[in-house]
């Protein structure tokens, strides 16, 4: 299996991370011929997921296909980059029908685009018009400090690295001040 | 849906009416308390004659629950920040990963675990000295 | 400095200071009444809801104190927020909220209600439900067990007999300060108002 | 569409019939569904997110939150995933506990489901035992874990605690209470003529669409196929037990609480077999701190048998103490969208509550 798809595909790329799953990395026009070849000729009849991880300095989001067979005993990562802006591939809908639901999640929190998808529409969230959430540039804790507030009445804490410092100056000044005052007081009582 | 006779299934729930006879596994609450078992993890100690106010706890907790505050009690002479935990009780999970990295063990969870209230500004929490 | 919660000290001694209000024996009944039936809605808003069954079956048996559930916020008059709230439940909760016939209280269970909880940093819950909400009852815990909700309930119970709740008139009267936190997260589609005139609304009846 | 004939109502948020805080917007001619859309998101905290944020070890205490009936899956699956990415082998005692927690956590879930499936016909006192011989499973939680319902307990690198002196025992004792009263379930409720007149028929699915669709848990097994991660691609040590794979024939209701109701029984096999086996050993490989501890440049796919079917991970890191990205792949997505649209259309509306219980649909691990 593994030769057919080098050669077909063009790919060195054939990991064997477990017994039961590999994972290859092909070219994006290339992604939707390998999932049919692997479903026709090799029998991984289920699309188990997508998903979607951000790259965001290297420009590009890593879309997984995830294929297991009939028996259920062999698992295929798919993966493929699209570029970050604007980015778009083509729906799985026509062949698994479970794909609509998650390209659907997909366009929610990464705002990728899936022509051919008939229903992509707000999943879980509800008027949202900010960056959709899962990309690398939105910030939550930024969002949260814009939009809402929390409870105030936590006043007194201290950053501790620099107390400990403070306190270790401070009593080294001390410590300094009491030995010039001793050292003083001997030079008194020597002078005298 | 067809309609058919099925003796057995409409006899057999009424073994049910034997539970009539047994003990009942109520637990009454306010007048027969279950005790908790041995390391729940329910609120903060905390022993300051250990605590060295390190801000370990602080620093490993995902919450942001933690402030290190000055203490007017007596402390540990070791004890270089002379800052001990207090615990926001609108934050805490009861994870207690910070027990966990504590260095000389003396904040733990403790088996008390009730805290009611009306008032929302109830919700710091100062771990009990033991 | 004190031990433990810090402001309860205070909150008892307020509680004394506070002067007796005389009641009629009507109210005193009425009250009487209210707090031994609690019906409560059957709406589980977030994690909280999975101690709630072992507290309404058998194991903790909360219908011994008059406590048990209600399926339509017509006849219930609790609402547990149990845990975190999300934009999408929180409006939710405030059209169930404002459906409940008075006398109606709020329950609220675990960190998330009092300041984000563990989910302090998430985009899409709320951090303190006071602000859109009035709340009753605050219960500790993460998940606050059983005991815990019913020793919440208790203390409902108590402040009802004693009549001293009127949370729902608290946010009659100050629905503007509500209603503007409400739109502040939610937008401007948390309509209709409570306050709207229903003959009115939406082309009227 | 034709007026004055239709009627759409919201079954849910608020809803007692409902598996938790989501909703079914139905639409309906007289008592027959002409459509069904589901509507999740009430429960969104945006888990994937939150963990990017928060360190390896921070993450953990995240994870378990993400389904409420059976936290611990989410649990195993997080620190199967680390362990992989990070390469870190567990103890052979580390195994045998987590399959401990795992099969507990397993009858806990079913009780939950026995409890909802006899309410959603209207016979509670099945949900009133259930949940209380839930709750004697939540107190061996509490002596091993310290927490009833969070656990936190299966940690990258092995289990928090050790197990308490004569807590095997204890187990023994509950697996002997649970084996007397499993048989009461059977005649009061599996048996019982008013279920079996309501769920025979009722939600039927056909084998060729569950392959096809990724359909997994009992969804499958209730068609007669045998489908287990467990047999599959066993983990832990799952390969050393004995247990079967319960099938029924129908695919309707009635055969996936047969399948369910059978599953009950190999749990309580396997703890047995674990009481027996339980090697000595360490519980917890040394770990760096948390600021220190991090994954290499990889990514992964990880999945465990939970109570309701395949709950899978994909995760994956970025050579920094954070994870770079982990999706949660619960079996009640596809579930609760691709097949409950679908099984609802033609059914009445009194049938929404069983249907939606005997798949198991859980929300919170839907929208994360």
């Amino acid at each position: 299996m593994f030769a057919t798809i080098k050669n077909r595909f063009a790919t060195t790329d054939i990991e064997v991370k477990r017994e039961d799953l590999y994972k290859v990395v092909v070219q994006r026009d290339a992604i939707f011929e390998l999932i049919f070849m692997l479903r026709e000729q090799y029998d991984y009849q289920t699309l188990n997921a997508i998903t979607c991880c951000d790259w965001i300095e290297e420009e590009h989001f890593a879309i997984t296909y995830i294929l297991t067979t009939s028996d259920r005993k062999q698992s295929f990562m798919v993966q493929t980059m699209i570029g970050r802006e604007d980015a778009q591939i083509d729906s799985l809908t026509h062949t698994f029908e479970q794909a609509e639901i998650m390209e659907r999640d997909l366009h929610e929190m990464y705002g990728i685009d899936f022509p051919g998808n008939q229903n992509l529409v707000e999943l879980s969230l509800e008027n949202w018009v900010h960056t959709p959430p899962l990309r690398r540039e939105f910030d939550t804790l930024e969002f949260v400090n814009n939009n809402l507030s929390f409870r105030e009445g936590r006043d007194g804490n201290m950053d501790v690295k620099k107390e400990m410092k403070r306190l270790r100056a401070l009593k080294k000044a001390q410590k300094a001040a009491a030995k010039k005052a001793k050292e003083e007081a001997s030079e008194v009582s020597d002078g005298n | 849906m067809k309609w058919s006779i099925d003796i057995s299934g409409t006899l057999s729930p009424l073994g049910i009416l034997a539970a009539m006879m047994q003990k009942p596994n109520t637990i009454a609450y306010p007048a027969v308390k279950k005790e908790t078992a041995v390391g729940y993890r329910g609120f903060h100690t905390n022993l300051l004659v250990d605590c060295i106010g390190c801000a370990n706890c602080q620093d490993v907790c995902m919450n942001d629950a933690i402030d290190m505050i000055k203490t007017d009690k007596e402390y540990n002479v070791k004890n270089s920040s002379q800052c001990i935990p207090r615990i926001d009780y609108g934050r805490c999970c009861w994870c207690s990963l910070c027990t966990d990295v504590c260095p000389p063990d003396s904040l733990k969870l403790d088996e008390e675990y009730l805290g009611v209230t009306q008032y929302a500004s109830d919700f710091l929490y100062m771990p009990k000295d033991k | 400095m004190d031990e433990g919660f810090l402001k309860e000290q205070q909150v008892m001694e307020s509680d004394l200071n506070s002067e007796t209000s005389h009641k009629s024996s009507v109210d005193f009944l009425m009250d009487w009444f209210r707090r031994r039936s609690i019906f409560v809605l059957a709406y589980g808003t977030g994690c909280g809801a999975i101690e709630m069954p072992p507290t309404f079956t058998s194991r903790y048996d909360a219908e011994r104190l008059g406590i048990r559930g209600a399926a339509t916020p017509r006849q219930a008059d609790v609402i547990i927020v149990s845990g975190y709230c999300s934009y999408k439940t929180l409006r939710r909760i405030i059209r169930t909220y404002e459906q409940m016939a008075n006398p109606k209280y709020i329950l609220a269970l675990g960190s998330c209600t009092v300041n984000g909880g563990m989910y302090w940093d998430s985009y899409n819950t709320i951090k303190r439900l006071e602000d859109y909400l009035p709340v009753d009852m605050y219960v500790n815990g993460c998940m606050p067990r059983p005991e815990s909700i019913l020793e919440g309930f208790m203390a409902l119970q108590k402040e009802i007999g004693d009549g001293k709740i009127s949370s729902w008139q608290k946010y009659e009267d100050n629905y503007a300060f509500y209603r503007k936190n409400q739109e502040a997260v939610l937008g401007q589609t948390v309509a209709p108002a409570y306050d709207a005139d229903w003959y009115l609304y939406d082309g009227g009846l | 569409m034709e007026t004055n004939k239709h009627i759409t109502i919201f079954h849910g948020p608020q809803h007692p019939g409902i598996t938790g805080n989501m909703s079914v917007e139905l639409d309906l001619i007289g008592e027959t569904i002409q459509k069904a859309t589901t509507h999740v998101g009430y429960l969104h905290r945006g888990f994937e997110k939150l963990v990017e944020r928060r360190t390896v070890i921070q993450a953990f205490t995240i994870v378990c939150r993400i389904c409420v009936p059976e936290p611990d899956p989410n649990e195993a699956n997080f620190a199967m995933a680390v362990e992989e990415l990070a390469g870190i082998e567990v103890s052979e005692r580390v195994k045998y506990i987590r399959v401990m927690v795992l099969e507990l956590s397993r009858l806990a879930s079913q009780c939950m489901w026995l409890a909802g499936q006899s309410g959603s016909i209207g016979l509670y006192a099945v949900g009133q035992w259930a949940i209380a011989d839930r709750d004697l499973i939540l107190d061996l939680f509490e002596e091993l874990t310290g927490g009833r319902v969070y656990h936190m307990y299966i940690y990258p690198g092995g289990v928090r605690r050790d197990l308490p002196d004569g807590f095997l025992r204890r187990l023994e004792k509950v697996l002997n209470h649970f084996k007397k009263r499993l048989k009461e379930y059977d005649n009061i409720f599996i048996n019982n003529a008013s279920f079996k007149s309501r769920a025979i028929g009722v939600g039927i699915v056909s084998p060729e669409e569950c392959i096809k669709n990724g359909y997994v848990g009992q969804v499958l097994r209730g068609c007669g196929i045998e489908a287990d991660v467990r047999k599959d691609a066993p983990y832990l040590v799952y390969d050393q037990l004995d247990f079967e794979v319960p099938t029924a024939q129908g695919g309707d209701v009635y055969a996936r609480a047969l399948v369910r109701r059978a599953e009950m029984d190999q749990s309580i096999h396997i703890l047995e077999q674990v009481i027996d086996k339980m090697p000595e050993g360490e519980i917890m490989v040394k770990m760096p701190t948390h600021r220190k501890f991090k994954l290499p440049k990889n990514d992964t796919w990880v999945k465990v048998e939970s109570s309701r079917g395949e709950f899978a991970y994909y995760m994956a890191g970025d050579g920094s103490e954070k994870i770079r990205r982990m999706q949660v792949r619960g079996p009640s997505l596809v579930h609760a969208f691709t097949l409950l649209e679908d099984l609802l259309v033609g059914a009445e509306l009194s049938d929404v509550a069983l249907i939606m219980n005997s798949l198991g649909i859980c929300p919170p691990e839907i929208e994360r």
